[in-house]
């Protein structure tokens, strides 16, 4: 059965180590935070210029200054700190990062990354993606596995504007954990009830299958 | 003499045809008192450099209904139907910059580097026809200094030497563009006198800032109001 | 997890040949106790990356005399007679940086700008060999960015996160220092509990620094002790 | 006669408009401070990272952390702010000081400078002239008209290391005060007592005689 939105965030939070510093894109990625247990010691970054994301405010404590990337009202952790844009890209682009998590809709074999040119739709901007994925240490891309007309999203060449060129460590989808190697894509772990084939088959790119391949572990 | 005394004297030597700068992250931090008087000015044919275009009936986006603004320099600017109707009639001319590229050109802009090297956008539409480097093995972009003839900027508290303090993500883009800009205009909350910020802890150097003036009746529009529910804790970020 | 608690230990894993980024400014700033700590353990054929060299007894000038430092990078080696000697002697290497190219080689290797192009030196032999380029009519030399393997920072408070304040113009090389280096260290005057700075006016965010250690018995020794007489006015600057 | 430092200081201190950025070298330069009239608004700038010093403290007011960049212990104005190195030379190199007065030992008729290299002495590193030249809106150099020996310090072309090149617009000297200017180097004003063929006689380069050639204004 595929993941649910919330099973895929379940999912990206186990990439998430005590100790990182963790930037999450606007979105799916957002939700990780709810999944990251409480004996980890994890500090998020928003690229807004705030290293400490805390919880979403109480109405009480909304402060309208005080927002992440996505524009939502959040408040601080202790120890967080504020800074401008120019120092948060530095801290950015400058390797400091631990991982990134963010979203995609397509990635090549190569680790290319496209996520911000929907096609058909007004073009946004790119936002800081293009920033994100050359500077965090790991880029990690959460995505449903297929488009909504069942194309695959992981494919040998992106047909989208890329947002990087190589930058992809790894993809988390509905239905498989992929990692992007030197040699090739390798698939590390499959949702349950689905079969190798199930996957590729809906995989543009040959996978090569890890001997240690697993069961996605979600609740 | 940095204080300004009303934002319509503030800003009446601004050009049609001008290029500002104007701060804010989203609806954070938007100088939205010296964007209600370019309003009022009617000046045209502005060059805008911001990180995003407010919204349809708040902050830059105000401009935009009057076609004030002939081109915008914006690393996003995906909240605002008249940007979309405009641009799409190409009414609208568009620079779009990677975040963090924008906001090191204005940094380079104000601090007397012409040009620099970044990973961001190697590879992709926006580096198409820009030099790129290799160095250790990865390559680069070379990307050019932003400046601007006007910077607005708001800020929490100001003094009257010029000195800034901003409020929490209120910062964002306002400390680059003060040093970008020949002449930086900055609102602020509370006008301080000259000695009451501490030296240790000021964000915006009063060098940068030409002039200030005082503002009141701050709207801070929300964006996107997420609450938890009080002593709840999901969802918790 | 960032809390150590001797000099010898937040060091421990410095090995000979290591580059290290030391902060301070003249005497001030200067990360007293982790060069103390290094004069201790004897590291050896280091190069190190500092805006001074200290002087003969005090600061970075006491790894001169044992002989610990195979290179030095600064803008300004003046106060130092062992330096000199060394240097004469061919026994020392000596790369020379204008103090803001300096300041901004280091703030590039925090900031992941591989190179940048700056006016400082241009026409002079510290721009010999470099690249130059024409930037709207004048001639910038290109300068790359400059990490280390660690970095030693002082700083007034230090919290368990890993957030800095400085004090005065203590502040000077270290924020840059505690970005551009795989370890930074910094020892602290005074250590607080997390959460007790405000993130408004934090210098250096704790994401930068991986060691703190608190310390005490501060010499903060002063170069030129210039004072006026009480109540007067002159010589007034 | 010619002028004492003080004298040299006093005069240079004349370049100072009230509203002014400044940014004083070391030795000579850093005496002009005490000749800038109480009525001009003058901010003066430390490239350590102070923007307003203040007098020098008394015994009660020393802080070892309160240096400027001589390293002498210094006071700060109301209204100072604090910074690192990088935000300092940002500021300089960023055209935002109005005007730095520095010492010389050599300035060449196209206005390249020499001043970091002492013949015969270890060479102690340029500090932070080199980068002062290049970003301050105004240069003006001070310094005695000739060497110990009696030679021209203002030459045709430098003989020492340079600081900048085509960097100087000013000149300040016991004799004289000379501007740089695309028709080359223009005799503004004169010491009392001195002739111009005088002062000509010790300046390597020909001279241009302004026609409002004055006599140097100090006390």
């Amino acid at each position: 059965m595929s993941l649910t939105r919330e099973q895929i965030a379940q999912r990206a939070a186990q990439e998430i180590e005590s100790g990182f510093y963790v930037n999450l894109g606007i979105g799916i990625p957002t939700l990780v935070a709810n999944y990251i247990p409480d004996d980890k010691h994890v500090v998020l970054q928003s690229e807004n210029g705030l290293l400490g994301i805390g919880p979403y405010p109480t109405e009480a404590e909304i402060d309208p200054e005080l927002i992440n990337a996505g524009k939502e009202t959040i408040t601080m952790t202790p120890g967080a700190s504020l800074f401008c844009s120019a120092e948060s890209f530095a801290m950015i682009r400058g390797g400091h990062i631990n991982l990134s998590i963010l979203g995609g809709m397509e990635v090549s074999a190569a680790g290319d990354l496209a996520n911000w040119v929907v096609p058909g739709k007004m073009v946004k901007g790119p936002g800081g993606a293009m920033d994100l994925v050359h500077g965090a240490q790991r880029v990690v891309i959460i995505m449903e596995h297929c488009s909504k007309n069942g194309q695959p999203k992981i494919v040998n060449n992106c047909s989208l504007p890329l947002t990087g060129k190589g930058v992809v460590n790894r993809i988390i989808t509905d239905r498989a954990v992929i990692d992007i190697t030197r040699a090739g894509l390798v698939l590390k772990e499959i949702a349950l009830g689905y079969s190798v084939d199930d996957v590729q088959l809906v995989t543009e790119s040959k996978l090569i299958i890890d001997p240690l391949l697993k069961t996605i572990a979600v609740q | 003499m940095k204080i300004r005394t009303s934002i319509d004297e503030a800003i009446n030597d601004i050009q049609d045809g001008a290029t500002i700068m104007a701060g804010g992250f989203g609806l954070v931090g938007v100088p939205e008192k010296l964007i209600e008087g370019l309003l009022r000015k009617g000046t045209r044919n502005l060059t805008i450099i911001s990180n995003n275009c407010g919204i349809d009936d708040y902050a830059l986006g105000t401009l935009l209904k009057t076609r004030q603004i002939r081109k915008m320099v914006a690393s996003y600017v995906g909240e605002n139907k008249e940007f979309e109707r405009q641009f799409l009639s190409g009414e609208l001319e568009l620079e779009f910059v990677p975040q963090g590229t924008l906001a090191e050109r204005i940094r380079a802009g104000g601090a007397g580097i012409p040009a620099f090297y970044t990973p961001a956008g190697v590879g992709t539409q926006l580096a198409s026809g820009k030099e790129t480097r290799g160095f250790n093995g990865k390559e680069y972009v070379l990307e050019t200094a932003l400046t601007a003839d006007f910077a607005f900027v708001k800020a929490c508290t100001g003094d009257r030497a010029g000195n800034l303090v901003y409020n929490k993500t209120s910062c964002n883009f306002n400390p680059m563009m003060a040093a970008a800009a020949k002449v930086t205009v900055a609102e602020v909350e509370q006008l301080v006198d000259t000695g009451e910020l501490d030296p240790n802890f000021i964000h915006t150097p009063g060098i940068y800032v030409q002039r200030v003036i005082e503002c009141s009746g701050y709207e801070k529009r929300i964006e996107r109001r997420t609450v938890r529910v009080s002593g709840g804790n999901g969802p918790c970020h």
